[in-house]
């Protein structure tokens, strides 16, 4: 019993991620996806607050769109894994249900 | 496992219509059924065939068209969604007394029953808008 | 489909103030359609969703559509669960008194009018999340 | 003064049309000039007359449609955001070998060339978006 | 010499006013339109800072947009005026160019 | 038009991540004409719009189109002022070492390979968007 989160936005531009990880409970997961991915970045304003989630939710990044936006897997916030479309279709399936934060 | 799919946005302009695209492919490949993919919103921009992206770009529309075609998918423009933002079949042409129609091959115009049916029959929504 | 063991549990998130975009009205067209389908429908209001049930909306001087009277009318659909977060009415500084009178007819209780609108706290928003099977982003 | 306005998203998704419309009305009404109205991006979905809008809804390509023809306006469709979004002339229709077109009265499609003119021409550029 | 800068979009939502009001010259306007007429609104967390930059620099919001929402007047962070499409003409007219912060 | 003196100033306010959306995209193509007009043209990039200059992007696998080394081939077409905003760097964690390299062959000196992107504080942005004529947001 489980949610797949999926976040798309910036977190620097806009309040998706932060209410996504706001309304999470225990053992959901969250996926960043599309111009989400900018959050996963080392370094970045976010990286602190997607460590300490990290800790007690599981965070994945599409690897394809964090390619598209030039950041490598070396550059990630230690704990977050990487998953291609396939990955995020496992996601989904073994989740009891996909939330989708617009 | 049987997924549902809803598209928020028009090809291009967001990414939404790609990664819905990559997502359906990748889950059509590993066996999983997709009952059907529901075009709301700008989404249903997706479903025109008058689309000339450059050559050197993907065409999402042909994309579709062409998935739906080799997997059989259900492919649903909602038709009030559809109203507002200028997709037309046949049918919807003659009926709002239209001269043409611009709805891509495998694309069809229904209501949006459709969606609350796809949530009802799916075991997962997943949705990809802006 | 009217076999409560059947019955699926939609949510509706709203999360985007409306007239800016046509999310909050073409989420609204979801819900009456829906409502046919005689599942267990509720509508959640966080962050900038909670604008869509401001009081006393005119959108005429903008020459847009005004659709606001159309939450007023979820009673006579069956859609009673209408679920405001706290916190993102706090940030903007709105309290429930700023919002539209929404209610329903309790037909259990001689049709009396109760309060459609619930104010939830971000723990049991987490809750209600957690607790559909069907989640329809706006 | 004269002005020149760039429109960057298609009906009803955003307010982005509705408000270039009334400040370009209201422009007009106080006897200013609008060199231009330049659609981008999915502004390019105001120029199709396919749309069919609720009875109860403005009818934006129409209000637009309407003003060009009574202030002689100059709307001008971007060819490169049309193409991409399904947006054709008769013209561009014959060219890509497509079957029909959709383009509504009152707008034309031209190339980028023409916003950066509308910006060095008028004295004011004003850009409406998400 | 001076600029309008527009701001179209929630400051709950997105980064846009935040970043408008970074980038302002002495002597700047700022109008509210559409969902920017939100941090117009007294009580909300935006009314402090509009507030503060109200004292250095006009700002307006958009009363049809302000209506369509619920806002009355009287709800305005004191220091905002309102005007209608004629008056957001007028400001662009008198401002030596329109800067939209999309 | 080649006259310095009917030479009107734009900027391009670019303030949104690639891929995303299409602004990015589409604004680097109103560049690319607009370069045909002999004006004197800017771009500038804040907030989120740092990221359209971002090395190594590939969106082969996200199955979009790989438009970013459209930027180095601006000084081509004379575009050869790329402001980048320090504090929208900083935010993010990126130095001007992240970005790709976009230079331009300076014809007084020599053909001298000379950089386009130039970071700059946010008070210099300001003064940036004041002493321009039009300016075009994406």
């Amino acid at each position: 019993m489980s949610t797949l989160h999926t976040v798309n936005k910036s977190p620097y531009e806009r309040n998706a991620l932060k209410s996504c990880l706001d309304h999470l409970s225990a053992g959901d997961l969250v996926l960043l996806i599309e111009d989400g991915v900018l959050a996963a970045r080392k370094g970045g304003a976010f990286a602190q607050v997607l460590g300490d989630v990290g800790r007690s939710c599981k965070i994945y990044a599409l690897n394809p769109d964090l390619a598209a936006r030039g950041i490598a897997v070396g550059d990630l916030v230690e704990g977050i894994q990487t998953v291609d479309y396939g990955g995020f279709v496992d996601l989904a399936a073994d989740a009891t249900r996909v939330c989708a934060w617009l | 496992m049987r997924f549902a799919i809803q598209i928020n946005e028009g090809p291009y302009t967001h990414q939404a219509s790609d990664t819905a695209y990559r997502f359906a492919k990748a889950a059509l490949e590993k066996g999983h059924e997709i009952f059907r993919v529901f075009f709301y919103h700008d989404g249903v921009n997706n479903g025109t065939r008058y689309t000339v992206p450059p050559q050197d770009d993907r065409n999402l529309q042909k994309l579709w068209s062409e998935l739906a075609e080799s997997h059989k998918l259900d492919l649903v423009v909602c038709i009030a969604a559809a109203q507002r933002r200028g997709i037309l079949d046949a049918n919807e042409a003659k009926r709002q007394g239209k001269d043409g129609d611009n709805i891509a091959p495998g694309f069809r115009i229904s209501g949006l029953g459709q969606l609350i049916e796809a949530g009802i029959e799916s075991d997962r929504m997943v949705v990809f808008g802006d | 489909m009217t076999d409560e063991n059947t019955k699926k549990k939609f949510l509706y998130l709203n999360r985007k103030a409306p007239f800016g975009t046509i999310y909050a009205l073409e989420s609204l067209e979801v819900v009456l359609i829906g409502a046919a389908f005689e599942q267990d429908v509720s509508l959640a209001f966080i962050d900038d969703g909670v604008f869509q049930l401001m009081n006393n909306q005119d959108a005429t001087a903008a020459g847009m559509k005004n659709f606001s009277k159309i939450y007023r009318a979820l009673g006579d659909y069956e859609v009673r669960k209408l679920y405001v977060e706290k916190e993102s009415l706090d940030l903007r500084g709105l309290t429930v008194g700023d919002l539209m009178p929404v209610t329903y007819e309790d037909e259990d209780e001689n049709y009396e009018e109760k309060p459609s609108i619930r104010v939830v706290d971000r723990a049991e928003m987490a809750k209600l999340i957690a607790g559909h099977d069907v989640i329809l982003s706006f």
